[in-house]
């Protein structure tokens, strides 16, 4: 056997509660046991539009978090914005509402055996899930600060209950309409060259993570980055998702992002390449 | 009990399910999902003779009840699969149909030299759906004399042990005179069809939406495609065995491809939305088949070319 | 304000948004649910010389995002269109294209002549996807020397005063090379697509579901192919007008193919699903237009081959 | 103008109820003034499936009668078999549901302007129009019987209120599961030869129509059936829905179903074409 995929499943989970928040919808699934095999930076497929639907691919979100003991039992947390028509029937199912899903799959974030100052850094909806990821890496003893950014205030997700695993929480938007004025990014080479940051975390549109590689590129803070492409799969069988990433010896090579990701190493992620690419095999 | 087996050329199956070449990668990433000795064979993602990164993304553009894709053949090329691929597949024990592409006659023989000695290879399907280097680009399975000289090229190096598949493009205005131009040339069987060539336009940038601008429609948009073509080649060429293929999604999808013609149904594009459809597929099959008093797969295929009975005509 | 209207030829219209052909009938069926004046004009359903019954039912099967036809050209011959369907389209004023159709290359020119006397006709669309009785069953369209005779036929006899357009189809290996033949033979316009040869089973009967055995795909299913058609026609003869259809079903489809190179845009399949398709996906298309910032139509034909900017590149 | 499609509109109705009765559901709608142009024989056109269905076709259901005034104005009741995913779908609307339909649709059934004596023919969910049929021919003074047959007991549809317009209800079952065990059209004959019916309405499938035009050939009996062919667009535009039909003078022509019928004159259907094509055109 292999380890691709490992513990993955199918389930039909239903919806406990689908509420929204700012522009985003916070849906809630009764998944039960699955959610132990849940990991922060895992995502989940879900298959969209009823059973006569002309679409035939399953959507991906990242699992925000989940919680072990519920009413329900375990539950899983999506944080979903309604953008096209996939997403846009998900935010639209009720409680008590069946959803198709496999998960969790791919790679999940790096968590650290020593405690370390740890900055995440979140996109939109790619903050939702830093706060899970917050929580495991607090019960780690490391400190964690959270930079948030979004083009405006509805497109910031920092849930209430989030703010507890998180030392300091910073608000960025491109209109100024919540937290300061600016890009989420900005800060981040002044606590590098202040030496306050030794790991980051990120997630949220691809110019973000490649800013951030670029900024922390010659320092030695360690960089994991959850990068979203467009996926038809999910499971590693169509090659659609891929980006060009380096191995240690610097060769390129065509990665799957649900397979070999969405959580990468952002050094070895080739972000001029993406969306090209790399010279022919020698 | 329904006997499922299928044959093509001198290799037996033991279910008419495959999967479809590129969509199922090289056989391990589906494993978690579906005991791929279950299944009649993995056929696995068209392997070149060289390491290739395929086509820049985006690769996929959803369609509706289809995608559009343009890989471009990304794969290790054949010395590392035959070197780590294949053998895990066959520890598996998974029976494996290798599909082979190359943009050169040559590089066809050259692939089938190298499958010559490889143990634990059922059959050899060849795409010649691939851009011709050294004809203007002009995709082989869309040339009928091109066509047919890849396939010579590879019964020659094969010998007659391995089965030969070649793969053929709907994208063609007579489909039956390249069915026949490959099968003189050597061919056991045929598979039917890939994908359709399409294009999105992306609507925010305004350009072609995939990076390789052009790419292959596949889903249950091209069923009535494939249908189509899977009963006009096994009406000129009632005796070759037929892989079927496209858009099949649900067991009556697998019968009306079956009655149509074919011997053996891959599964592409439905495994994307369900890594175990290829499973479902076999079991609705099953019922299906029984409850139309159907003993064998054998007996439905091309059951719609049947005769009409007097009584049926009045 | 949007200035949408179209040229084809010599023949001006108000909205680049056009019925398809065999899919309004003759007009009168629509006019409960839109205002004939409102479109660019109303594409008769293709007319023979003689009345004919058309193939047996069923003619038709739904089938994922599409429905395959094969109505086989019921109508009441070119004399009855002239003396009541024509008048009645004219006296609505509707702007009219009308599609012929014939069995050999002697009755489209025929059908032409006919058309040459009669008023309020704006463009002839000449449906060459018919069997050719003279040679073999064998399509016109998929037959590059005989398009470009029926055309040339049909140019002879109309003289230059009605633009034709010439109607492919896309079950082609080299579309463009019969699109090349068609121009230079006197095609003012081209057509783009026409449905796409497909078949569907009963899996009650197990045989062929349509009277006619196959038929043709159309709706949303294939459009993707008439996407990539349209392109690569137009990239290769960017001066002539495509008038573009296959599967446009809302403004986004319209703007998706008038991008590609569509200078009009036929709705067909989408008027069965809702009779006042045609003018929803006007007022949507208005809208797309307006807010990517097009002040005319004119503006987005083939927009999406506008070459890479530096900016874009980098 | 002209008269085809005549006050036929395209509305979003609403579900007001849905009630199993046998294997159908009887589905309520809200529609408003729509029933004032509704007659007995006409049909409606639904959208199924739901905004992301690759369904595309309308389906085509008989109306199987309207209510001028309900507690929600005019109501339109449908009389449905779950056959299909396009049926299935339909009959899963639940109560305030939106359905987009289009109606009236088709020729109606020809009411006499003298009394005659009816009987009024029905298979399967086909008698679903003829008990808003009955009412009508009650109120001219006609002798209304019916008969319904289907196959087993589940599939007749005769609800308790439809009686009252009936003179004689007589049910026919194939498998003696309800009523007369028996075929529909076997009693026909005899009470033609016994001159006690001058007008017959079928509706139902396609062989008991059949059947009905070849009892009835011969005699002064006329029979006005709604036929059943499938439809791609219901309203006159694409040529799918046509059967042979001869005129008077005996010149067969291919017509349209769905707006030359519903209802035709099952003398003129030539029932031995059907499925096949006439001799060509001279
Ligand atoms: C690993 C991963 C995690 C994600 N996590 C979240 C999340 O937590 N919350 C959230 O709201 N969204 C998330 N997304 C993005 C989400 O998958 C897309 O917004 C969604 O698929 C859009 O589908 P649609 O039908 O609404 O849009 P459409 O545009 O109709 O989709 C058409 C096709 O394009 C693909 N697609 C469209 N946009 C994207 C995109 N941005 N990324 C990837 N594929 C896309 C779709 O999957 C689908 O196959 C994630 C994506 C990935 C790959
Ligand atoms: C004038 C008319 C009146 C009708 N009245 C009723 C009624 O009152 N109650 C009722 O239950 N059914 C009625 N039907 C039949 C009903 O339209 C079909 O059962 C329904 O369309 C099946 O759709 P589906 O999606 O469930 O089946 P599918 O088999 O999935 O349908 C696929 C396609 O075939 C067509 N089709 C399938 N079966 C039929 C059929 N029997 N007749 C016509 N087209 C068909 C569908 O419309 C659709 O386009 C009527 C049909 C017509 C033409
Ligand atoms: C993502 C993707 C990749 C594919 N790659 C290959 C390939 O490498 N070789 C090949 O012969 N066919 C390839 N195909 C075509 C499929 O094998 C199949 O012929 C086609 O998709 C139709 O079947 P489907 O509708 O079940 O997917 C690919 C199809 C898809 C969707
Ligand atoms: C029922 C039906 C009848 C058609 N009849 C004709 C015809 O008579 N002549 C013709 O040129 N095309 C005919 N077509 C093709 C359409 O004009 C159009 O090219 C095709 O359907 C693709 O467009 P669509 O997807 O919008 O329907 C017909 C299509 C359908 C569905
Ligand atoms: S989405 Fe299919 S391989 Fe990654
Ligand atoms: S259903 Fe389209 S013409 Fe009758």
């Amino acid at each position: 056997m292999t380890n691709i995929n490992k513990s993955s499943e199918r389930l039909i989970a239903t919806v406990v509660s689908n509420k929204r928040v700012g522009q985003y919808h916070q849906i809630l699934l009764n998944v039960g046991q699955m959610v132990n095999g849940c990991k922060p930076g895992n995502f989940v497929a879900i298959k969209v539009g009823g059973d006569n639907a002309k679409m035939i691919l399953r959507r991906a979100f990242a699992i925000s978090r989940v919680s072990h003991s519920g009413p329900y039992g375990g539950s899983m947390e999506l944080i979903v914005a309604p953008f096209g028509q996939g997403s846009k029937w998900l935010c639209a199912q009720i409680e008590g509402a069946t959803i198709d899903l496999i998960a969790p799959l791919g790679t999940a974030f790096g968590i650290p055996t020593e405690p370390v100052r740890a900055l995440l850094v979140g996109g939109g909806y790619g903050s939702a899930p830093l706060f899970g990821l917050a929580e495991v890496l607090k019960n780690r003893g490391c400190r964690v600060d959270m930079y948030l950014g979004a083009s405006t205030g509805g497109k910031i997700y920092a849930p209430m209950e989030g703010k507890r695993s998180v030392n300091v929480l910073k608000i960025y938007t491109e209109d100024g309409s919540m937290g300061e004025r600016g890009r989420v990014t900005e800060p981040i080479p002044g606590l590098i060259a202040d030496g306050l940051v030794d790991v980051i975390y990120s997630c949220g549109p691809m110019p973000m993570l490649r800013a951030i590689s670029h900024i922390v590129a010659g320092s030695d803070v360690v960089h994991q980055c959850a990068v979203e492409e467009s996926m038809a799969c999910g499971v590693g069988i169509c090659m659609t998702c891929v980006l060009p990433v380096a191995d240690s010896e610097g060769n390129v090579s065509m990665k799957r992002s649900c397979i070999d990701g969405p959580v990468m190493d952002g050094s070895q992620v080739m972000w001029d390449l993406v969306g090209k690419i790399p010279e022919a095999h020698a | 009990m329904i006997d499922l087996s299928t044959t093509i050329g001198n290799a037996w199956f033991p279910s008419p399910l495959f999967t479809a070449s590129g969509c199922a990668s090289s056989g391990k990433e589906l494993a978690q999902f579906i005991d791929l000795r279950e299944i009649g064979a993995v056929v696995t993602k068209s392997v070149m003779s060289k390491p290739r990164h395929g086509r820049p993304t985006p690769r996929m553009a959803e369609t509706p009840s289809g995608m559009v894709n343009s890989i471009g053949l990304q794969g290790p090329g054949i010395d590392a699969f035959l070197s780590h691929d294949l053998p895990w597949l066959v520890s598996q024990k998974a029976r494996v149909i290798v599909s082979i592409a190359g943009e050169t006659i040559e590089e066809y023989s050259t692939l089938a030299r190298k499958l010559r000695s490889a143990p634990g290879i059922s059959a050899v399907e060849v795409n010649i759906s691939c851009p011709n280097v050294e004809n203007r680009g002009l995709v082989f399975a869309c040339d009928p004399d091109a066509s047919r000289r890849v396939i010579d090229g590879v019964r020659k190096t094969l010998g007659g042990e391995l089965p030969i598949i070649a793969k053929l493009s709907p994208d063609v205005t007579d489909l039956v005179s390249i069915a026949k131009g490959v099968v003189d040339a050597g061919a056991d069987g045929l598979a039917l069809i890939n994908t359709v060539l399409s294009m999105v336009i992306n609507l925010d940038t305004m350009r072609p939406h995939l990076g390789g601008k052009t790419g292959g429609l596949s889903g249950p948009a091209i069923r009535p495609i494939a249908v189509r073509a899977i009963y006009q080649v096994h009406e000129a060429l009632p005796h070759i065995p037929i892989l079927g293929m496209g858009g099949v999604a649900s067991g009556r999808d697998a019968l009306e491809l079956i009655l149509a013609g074919a011997k053996g149904i891959s599964v592409g594009t439905a495994s994307f939305g369900d890594p175990a459809a290829i499973i479902t597929i076999q079991n609705e099959l099953i019922e299906l088949l029984s409850v139309r008093g159907f003993t064998s797969v054998a007996q439905a295929v091309g059951f719609a070319h049947r005769p009409v009975e007097e009584s049926e005509n009045s």
